[in-house]
């Protein structure tokens, strides 16, 4: 019996011997040089793998903060501030901060303020109507409607709104991760500061036709009246290409420009609720049938 | 042409020589445990490669680009042939040996294809250097 | 890590991090064995003493082990319980012991307990890592029983041999066959996934 | 504590130590389970001999003559039963490879008649829930108390005597031949014990 | 056996309802829109301003660039405005807006109708005139026409012309009507180009079913060494120019090379017939046929149309817009492009207008695919539509590469014969600019 | 004659995975790509042969004669995993472009159960032979390496398609693999 | 809006054949063996494949509905044909809830579970059938007599197919398939479908004629029956001049069992059978093959599902590498 057993004990030791010398020739000959802190800082981060911060996953960005000098300009929008703040105590560098941003949609064409004149047949992809044609309304900036958007949202922050046909964003999942943004063809989303209590003052419209053509296309079209600029205390509205911008850095959320445009094209969002104004009547669109009379 | 696409990291190993450190999932590409499945091997891989990239530096990111025609030629040499050549050798030495001399001369029959592949080290350099580009940061 | 109390560390096995329905791991075992609840049960047993021993082992010499062996030590102990197993198996319970078969020995590649061993034991203390071990152990008993259950019930009409249909059923053998440990792990998977994790 | 270093000598001697006491540690395991494996193995068959066999008080097992067959790579195996001094029954371990999935053994236990006492299966991979049907009771009883000179193993699809499963006349053909091959062992062999 | 390509290909319903109408003259309408963006290429660059006062034939926009036409003024009148207005897509775009006064052509142009047939003018001066002329492809690729004359120095020279009077679109009849009316101009055109180009042989391929066209030009070449008149089988897209020179000369054309890798160089009867009254009558291209057609018209027509005139003008000329019309159509009903809107002007590209009748206009629902195969047994160029299309939707740009999605030609027999309905090309063309954005950005990587 | 029936019996009859359930991890594992599966497969051939070439020899030449059977277990799982190490840090050393070539193609070979396992079987098989041990692995070995092609051919199939959300992933995985192994029923009785 | 314009990308005009008139004409093709097999045996084959019918498109529904939550796509006609097809792979009188297991089987498992028409690898009737087959051997082979008992539901006398029949009595030992086959009905029986059997693998000619009716209607193209059919006569024609004592003949193996349903309506489903002509006839010689190999040799003796079955898997494999020639490349 004792035999056995010493038999069982040399050669399983014999074993034992011969696999710690090759795994230990194959540690050190595959030795792998990983910084251990990239697979730490890789935990820190959210892990959506959503590309929001430029590089192509959240490992590469890991490996990014930990091997660069400096990191002042990388950033995580899911993660937010606190999770740089976090990489920042951790890795000792230092980490830009930024405010919260969110994605608004710069478009208010509902379905009542943009008469369509077209019926649209194609495929139900806002970038395939666009390189079809300008689109079923008279406005060639305004939303498509079809969704786009919202399929390539990774954290259902978007939904299409049956009556309007606009995308929605929901505010507290978007992670402002600049998918939608890069997905629009029609250039619709914008990143804005997510001030606090998300309050936010914006002008709803990217169309860049003069007023008489924007106007007709749609009621809420932003028709470049210098309304808001005048009244802004701050100089945060500027006009270019025919459409007012309020510059969220100056803005100080005073809310005087909202209500002096007349086609109601300045949004706010998150104050308490005031009084509805009156909506603006659609404008008279001519259609097929007056263009047969001529 | 098909192509096996890699996002790796290029790096300066301790001896000052480059290498390309593949970071994305390479391992059991797509197998969700890998977390907890550790028997295999670590998850990053390393490979050294030959300074020709005058754009690329050190940190870059870079894609890694292999052609499945010279994978599947890598497949032959590194397994397919070897298997070949260990058939061959038991086929013809059971004939003649015994069953444990069999394999035994089989096991060795490696040792020639280990200086097979040895000697003609250099052809396999050249044969299986691997295409390196860039990756814009943006 | 650390700051898990010891009840979630138990129960995240069973449902949370369930090594069967929500980890996939070690599926060989999982189908081949299923063909009955109780070798379903007997498989899940065999592998939870071998899990709640080396993790019991691996957390006790985590201290004497040097990095680059850790995984072959790790081998080493799992594979010594395993043949332990094996062996009192074969001893005093030979019909399971013939039902289980090579699914016995294949306990040592089974990632579940290497994984375990690596990622919890080697961290953490001894009882933590016995109620880790146990926690994950049930959990693959838990998954086996249910799917070997799932597939007697199927395809032979009993259930831990009890008749529930009657001799004479005509039952789907499908379900005892290899093609059904695939479709009913699929299904189960599925189910076990929409109640009990969400998102 | 701190963790050894991955220096060569600390990895070998760890490693060894760890194969050591593992190594011992099965080896005595063994000795412990030695005799309870060889036990468990051989209870099988006596559990399978008994049962086919009448009240018997010798040890079959340890008078078990092995006959070739020819052109079959298995042999039969006969155990004679004896009551005191007196043969009184054979257990014959039989087979064959017809099955539905090959390989079906046996165990037919004779009386001195050439009637089937009982039979027992000790090992098959027949479908579960067809050709599994074979060890029931119900199937098994027909052969019980006939002397297969008379009674034809056949199923009744082929002129025999032999009511088929259901689904599984291929199991229970295969199961026949067994039978019938290890009566026909038995009644040559009975000459020669005798 | 009639000479066709062989793989893919489909039967359209042909409606050629204008088919024997003979191509009519059309008053001038008020005013004319000129886009300076009407060809494959840089935009013209414009040389007017407003209030001029241009006539007809002017050059009012110069080429600007390698790839570019000239743009000259179809009418005689006053440069109103130079702005943006909407193009067919409804997108905006600049044009040049003339009021028409009267129809007073330059004096450079030789307005006689007697058929010019001594071609006088050096290969050199032909280049020069048919650049001059404007002359773009009115096959409906809108190429500019010189550039296939200049033959690249170390390419491979150019052994045969083909002339395409194929016209397998269904329901246009200009390149049809043409042939039979203007025979003599259009064998002279294709002696100027095969002078141009310095070969010796030419084929005019027409499809079997404009047997009339067919019998007309065999009649004129009787005489005329080097040109053969190649009657084709009718199947869709025989016009596609891979196709028609697969069908001809038997070479495929390789994926992402231009037809001159096989020393074939391609010309519609339409251009052909513009080359001839550039290079024989100085006329620079300022008119074109166009069929105005559709089953819901009383009397489909073919028209001389001035480039520049409003779609809405040619409506009114064949009775007015139907009731029930539910799309409006540049080109024909495979390959053209739906309009957003009829004040939009003819171009060099418009072959027809096609009206739908609001029955007929919309698409069945999609439903998913069942993998029929139809679509790839249709596709002349070999691909996998289907296949294509799901690539493009799951934006996996590679793979759509390397499956060769910018072979497609865009004929739509895919989409047309899927019996699931699918927007097969819609995705293919989106698919198609991921891929050179994608390229395009891999250049810029490198 | 008796070898190529083992081998066509290894391959359809008893698929490693689809009957035997051995492999399952990398059939689940490393199926997305075919090109990644084609290789493996090749590789797996190799390892899968040299495996039970050395655990065959070290079974019957050494433990069996010392009475260590028992030890089978621990010391084969030993030798594979040393054994497969060795084959790739032999090709490290001896060709780093070979080796660097395979690392971007493939995942590293790991021990799993196939490996293992087949190497027990194999000890099972009636009237063992080193020979007839290795012809069965290879069979099994390519019936694995035709497993996984064909499922992954699939698996890049469904990429495109519209599986419903819950089905996604491992089920639909699972799923296809039941419907592959109910159709590799026909083979029943082939051999 | 009545008054717009409609804009969409060319093509603007579309072929008349839709996916749903495709299926229709496939369960019109398939009429007149139904039909037959109505007047061969009766109530039991007309419950059953009504039984099947309704269950797979109300599972189709059902499913859809309530638990995949998707528009239900029950008209698309393709959950009726799969029902029709069941129902003609089993035999009259099979028991009722075995076929309602065999629905859900067919339309939850091998079809909705991958996202419903067009995405499913496997041919769902099929899938069901072998599931049945495997599941319920005994009640799947239990095959009514021709024209016996045709308005009793159970325990209609029971007989074997010619080729069970065969397959059985080769098992004997010195047997001579040419004196086993005068037992049998003779071969116009076979062919017009006088026969034992499932429901749909009476009448070879009349589905042979439905198939016909099929390839002129362009529904299915000639590449895989024909290559599936030449393949069976060549595999048999090769085996019969070896050993005519153990082998049949070529036409006893085209007109028996499951090969015409199988090569015209099921080994053409479009969803489950590659895309090219080429990867087509590899596909039917493939069936062909593994049809035969399992009639000779296999467990079972019919082999048409499981050859349709094992080829399904490889269709993405034949796809990827059988592909069209592209132009110009
Ligand atoms: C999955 C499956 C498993 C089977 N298993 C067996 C079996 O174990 N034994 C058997 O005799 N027949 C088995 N059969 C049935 C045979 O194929 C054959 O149909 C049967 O033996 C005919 O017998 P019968 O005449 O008694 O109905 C099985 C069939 C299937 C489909
Ligand atoms: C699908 C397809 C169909 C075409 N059909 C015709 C046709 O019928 N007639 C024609 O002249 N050009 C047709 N074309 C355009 C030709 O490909 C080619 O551009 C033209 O013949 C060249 O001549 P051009 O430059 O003079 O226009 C077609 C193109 C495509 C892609
Ligand atoms: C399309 C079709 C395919 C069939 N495929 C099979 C098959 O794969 N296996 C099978 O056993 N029977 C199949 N059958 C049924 C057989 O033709 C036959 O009825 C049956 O196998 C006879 O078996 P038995 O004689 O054992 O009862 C199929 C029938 C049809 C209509
Ligand atoms: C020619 C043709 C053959 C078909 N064959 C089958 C079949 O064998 N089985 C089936 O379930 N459905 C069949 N279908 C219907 C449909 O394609 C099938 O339900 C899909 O596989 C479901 O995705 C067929 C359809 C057509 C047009
Ligand atoms: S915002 Fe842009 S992407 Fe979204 S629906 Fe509108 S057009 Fe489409
Ligand atoms: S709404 Fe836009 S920015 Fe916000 S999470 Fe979604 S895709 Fe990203
Ligand atoms: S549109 Fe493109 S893909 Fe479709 S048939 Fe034509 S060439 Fe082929
Ligand atoms: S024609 Fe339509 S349904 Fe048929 S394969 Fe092509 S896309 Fe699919
Ligand atoms: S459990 Fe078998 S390979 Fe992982």
């Amino acid at each position: 019996m004792t035999d056995a057993i010493l038999y069982t004990v040399g050669s399983l030791s014999g074993l034992g011997l011969v696999s710690a010398f090759v795994l230990f020739v194959v540690a050190s000959k595959f030795k792998v040089y990983e910084n251990p802190k990239i697979g730490q800082v890789e935990e820190m981060l959210p892990n959506s793998n959503c590309g929001g911060c430029g590089l192509p996953g959240c490992r590469p960005f890991a490996e990014a903060l930990v091997e660069r000098e400096d990191i002042s300009d990388l950033f995580c929008p899911v993660g937010g501030n606190d999770v740089m703040k976090s990489i920042s105590t951790f890795l000792g560098k230092d980490v830009a901060e930024k405010d919260p941003m969110v994605a608004v949609l710069r478009c208010n064409g509902t379905c009542e303020a943009r008469p369509k004149v077209n019926t649209y047949d194609g495929a139900k992809s806002c970038k395939i109507s666009a390189m079809t044609f300008a689109g079923d309304t008279g406005c060639d900036f305004g939303c498509d409607g079809h969704g786009d958007c919202v399929a390539v949202c990774d954290f259902d922050a978007l939904y299409m709104d049956p009556v309007t046909h606009l995308p929605v964003v929901i505010t507290d999942n978007c992670t402002a991760c600049n998918a939608c943004v890069l997905e629009c063809p029609k250039n619709l989303f914008e990143l804005r500061p997510k001030k606090k209590k998300d309050l936010k003052i914006y002008v709803a419209c990217m169309n860049e036709d003069k007023a008489g053509i924007a106007r007709k296309a749609c009621s809420h079209a932003c028709i470049a009246c210098n309304k808001c600029v005048d009244v802004c205390p701050k100089d945060a509205i500027t006009i270019e290409n025919n459409v007012a911008y309020i510059h969220a850095d100056l803005c100080t959320l005073c809310r005087k420009c909202a209500p002096v445009c007349p086609t109601n094209a300045i949004i706010e969002t998150g104050f308490p609720p005031k009084k509805e104004k009156t909506e603006v009547a659609p404008a008279k669109v001519s259609t097929i049938e007056e263009l047969k009379l001529n | 042409m098909e192509e096996i696409i890699h996002i790796g990291i290029l790096r300066k190993n301790a001896a000052g020589k480059l290498e390309v450190e593949i970071t994305d999932q390479v391992e059991c590409s797509t197998c969700h445990v890998k977390g907890s499945c550790s028997a295999g091997s670590a998850r990053e891989k390393t490979f050294p490669v030959e300074y020709r990239y005058d754009d690329i530096e050190p940190g870059d990111l870079v894609s890694v680009h292999l052609s499945v025609k010279t994978a599947f030629k890598a497949l032959f040499w590194a397994y397919i042939f070897p298997l070949i050549l260990l058939l061959a050798t038991i086929i013809v030495s059971s004939i003649v040996f015994s069953e444990l001399l069999t394999g035994l001369i089989a096991i060795s029959s490696l040792v020639i294809y280990y200086t097979i592949i040895y000697l003609a080290k250099n052809y396999f350099n050249k044969e299986f250097s691997l295409n390196i580009k860039r990756l814009n940061h943006d | 890590m650390s700051k898990l109390n010891t009840w979630k560390i138990f129960t995240r096995g069973i449902i949370k991090e369930n090594p069967t329905f929500v980890m996939l791991l070690g599926m060989c075992p999982v189908l081949g064995v299923t063909t009955s609840a109780f070798n379903g049960l007997g498989m899940g047993i065999a592998t939870t003493f071998v899990l709640v021993m080396s993790n019991l082992v691996v957390s006790l010499v985590k201290d004497f082990i040097p990095d680059k062996v850790r995984i072959p030590a790790f081998i080493v102990v799992i594979a010594t319980f395993v043949t332990v197993v094996e062996m009192v198996l074969e001893a005093y319970v030979p019909f399971l012991y013939e039902q289980l078969g090579i699914f016995i020995p294949l306990i040592v590649v089974n990632c579940l307990i290497l994984g375990r061993a690596e990622s919890f034991a080697s961290k953490n203390n001894i009882v933590p890592s016995i109620i880790d071990g146990l926690g994950m152990g049930l959990g693959f008993t838990f998954a086996l029983t249910i799917l070997g259950g799932m597939r007697e019930i199927l395809g032979n009409g009993t259930v831990f041999d009890l008749s529930l249909f009657g001799q004479d059923a005509n039952m789907m053998i499908l379900f005892i066959l290899p093609p059904g440990a695939f479709i009913a792990l699929a299904y189960l998977v599925v189910i076990f996934n929409k109640i009990f994790v969400k998102n | 504590m701190k963790k050894l270093e991955s220096t060569l000598l600390n990895m070998i001697l760890s490693l060894t130590i760890i194969a050591l006491v593992s190594g011992a540690s099965l080896g005595f395991m063994n000795e412990l389970t030695k005799g309870p494996k060889e036990e468990s193995r051989k209870q099988k068959q006596v559990e399978a001999i008994k049962s086919v066999l009448p009240e018997i008080t010798n040890n079959p097992f340890a008078e078990k003559i092995p006959v070739a067959v020819e052109g079959q790579k298995d042999s039969l195996f006969f155990f004679p039963g004896k009551k005191g001094d007196g043969l009184s029954g054979m257990a014959v371990s039989c087979f064959t490879y017809s099955g539905y999935n090959g390989l079906i053994k046996l165990m037919v236990g004779f009386n001195m008649n050439g009637e089937i006492f009982n039979i027992s299966v000790l090992d098959q991979k027949e479908t579960p829930g067809l050709g599994t049907k074979m060890t029931t009771e119900p199937f098994v009883k027909q052969f019980i108390g006939k002397n297969p000179g008379q009674f034809k193993l056949k199923p009744t699809k082929d002129g025999g005597d032999v009511d088929a499963l259901t689904g599984a006349t291929i199991t229970t053909r295969a199961y026949c031949e067994a039978v019938q091959q290890a009566y026909d062992g038995f009644m040559t062999e009975k000459e020669q014990i005798k | 056996m009639l000479k066709t390509f062989p793989k893919g290909g489909l039967h359209v319903p042909d409606n050629k309802l204008s088919e024997k109408e003979a191509i009519q003259s059309i008053n001038l309408p008020k005013t004319v829109q000129i886009p300076i963006a009407q060809h494959i290429g840089a935009p013209a660059k414009i040389i007017v301003e407003r209030n001029d006062k241009v006539r007809t034939g002017q050059v009012i926009a110069k080429s600007s660039g390698f790839i570019s036409a000239n743009i000259h003024s179809p009418v005689t009148g006053t440069v109103t405005k130079i702005d943006t207005f909407l193009d067919s897509s409804g997108y905006k775009n600049p044009m040049v807006s003339i009021r028409v006064e009267e129809d007073n052509w330059i004096e450079e142009v030789d307005l006689s109708t007697e058929v010019n047939s001594e071609i006088t003018v050096s290969k050199e001066e032909i280049l020069q005139r048919i650049q001059n002329a404007g002359i773009v492809g009115l096959g409906g690729a809108t190429f500019p026409s010189h550039i296939k004359l200049m033959v690249p120095e170390h390419a491979k020279a150019p052994e045969i012309l083909l002339i395409n009077g194929v016209e397998c679109e269904p329901y246009l009849t200009a390149d049809h009507r043409l042939m039979l009316e203007k025979p003599d101009e259009i064998i002279i055109g294709v002696q100027i180009l095969m002078k141009a180009l310095g070969v010796s042989r030419a084929a005019i391929g027409i499809e079997n079913n404009k047997k009339d066209a067919i019998k007309i030009l065999s009649e004129r070449i009787k005489n005329i060494k080097g040109i053969e008149i190649v009657p084709l089988k009718v199947k869709y897209p025989q016009g596609g120019e891979k196709q028609l020179i697969k069908a001809i000369i038997k070479k495929e054309v390789p994926a992402g090379k231009l037809p001159l890798e096989v020393g074939a160089v391609v010309y519609n009867v339409g251009t052909t017939f513009a080359v001839y009254e550039a290079v024989q009558k100085n006329k620079p291209l300022i008119e074109r046929v166009v069929t105005v057609t559709g089953k819901s018209l009383v009397k489909p027509s073919n028209f001389w149309v001035r480039i520049g005139t409003p779609i809405e003008h040619l409506l009114q000329a064949v009775g007015g817009v139907p009731e029930n019309t539910g799309k409006i159509i540049n080109g024909g009903p495979m390959m053209g492009k739906a309009l957003k809107d009829y004040t939009v002007p003819v171009t060099k590209g418009t072959s027809g207008i096609l009206l739908i009748p609001k029955e007929k206009s919309n698409r069945r629902p999609m439903q998913p695919c069942v993998r029929c195969a139809k679509c790839v047994d249709v596709c002349p160029m070999g691909l996998e539509p289907f296949l294509l299309m799901a690539l493009s939707d799951n934006k996996l740009v590679e793979r759509s590469k390397d499956d060769n999605i910018l072979s497609c030609i865009e004929c739509g027999s895919c989409s047309y014969i899927c019996p699931s309905s699918r927007p097969l090309l819609d995705y293919i063309r989106l698919g198609k600019a991921d891929v050179n954005k994608f390229l395009k950005s891999q250049k810029d990587g490198k | 004659m008796e070898y190529i029936l083992i081998i066509i019996a290894a391959i359809f009859v008893n698929n490693v995975v689809l009957t035997q359930f051995l492999g399952i991890c990398p059939f689940l594992g490393v199926s997305k790509k075919l090109s990644t599966a084609a290789g493996m497969s090749g590789a797996v051939v190799f390892v899968m042969t040299l495996a039970t070439l050395v655990t065959y020899l070290m079974y019957n030449h050494i433990l069996v004669p010392l009475g260590l059977d028992y030890l089978r277990t621990i010391s084969f799982i030993l030798v594979i995993a040393t054994l497969v190490q060795m084959v790739e840090i032999m090709l490290k050393k001896v060709s780093p472009g070979l080796y660097r070539a395979l690392g971007v193609f493939l995942p590293l070979i790991t021990t799993n159960c196939a490996v293992l396992g087949i190497a027990i079987v194999v000890l099972d098989l009636p009237d063992p032979s080193l020979i007839k041990s290795l012809v069965y692995t290879i069979g099994i070995s390519l019936g694995f390496g035709l497993a996984i092609i064909l499922f992954s051919s699939i698996r890049e199939h469904l990429e495109l398609m519209n599986i419903p959300k819950g089905m996604r992933g491992v089920p639909i995985a699972l799923l296809v693999a039941g419907l592959l192994s109910l159709a590799f029923m026909g083979f029943t009785g082939l051999v | 809006m009545g008054n717009n314009i409609i804009v969409s990308g060319s093509p603007h005009v579309q072929t008349e054949q839709t996916t749903k008139s495709m299926m229709y004409h496939v369960v019109i093709a398939l009429m007149p063996a139904l039909l037959l097999s109505f007047y061969v045996f009766g109530l039991g084959a007309i419950i059953v494949s009504i039984v099947s019918i309704v269950f797979c498109i109300g599972f189709e529904y059902l499913i859809q509905k309530f638990i995949l939550k998707v528009p239900t796509t029950i008209s698309d006609g393709s959950a009726l044909l799969t029902g029709v097809l069941l129902a003609l792979n089993l035999p009259a009188g099979f028991p009722v809830w075995m076929i309602i297991i065999g629905a859900l089987i067919a339309i939850g498992v091998a079809k909705l579970s991958f996202g419903g028409l067009g995405n499913n690898i496997f041919n769902p009737a099929l899938v069901a059938r072998v599931f049945l087959l495997i599941s319920f051997p005994v009640q799947m082979t239990k095959w009514p007599e021709a024209f016996a008992d045709r308005m009793k539901l159970a325990d209609a006398t029971t007989g074997a197919t010619p080729l069970g029949f065969l397959k059985e009595a080769l098992r004997g030992e010195g047997s001579d398939i040419r004196e086993l086959m005068k037992s049998l009905p003779d071969y116009t029986d076979m062919f017009i479908g006088f026969i034992g059997g499932s429901i749909g693998e009476i009448s070879a000619v009349l589905l042979l004629l439905g198939g016909l009716y099929l390839i002129w209607k362009k529904i299915i193209t000639w590449h895989i029956p024909v290559s599936v059919l030449l393949t069976v006569a060549a595999f048999s024609a090769v085996m019969w001049l070896v050993d005519p004592t153990q082998y049949a003949d070529p036409l006893f193996h085209l007109i028996t069992g499951g090969l015409m349903l199988g090569a015209f309506y099921m080994a053409t489903d479009l969803v489950t059978s590659p895309m090219s002509p080429k990867g087509q006839i590899l596909f039917g010689i493939g069936i062909g093959l593994l049809t035969m190999l399992i009639r000779y040799f296999g467990a079972y003796p019919e082999g048409v599902s499981f050859a349709i079955l094992i080829m399904n898997a490889f269709v993405p494999l034949i796809d990827r590498f059988l592909k069209v020639k592209k132009f110009g490349v």
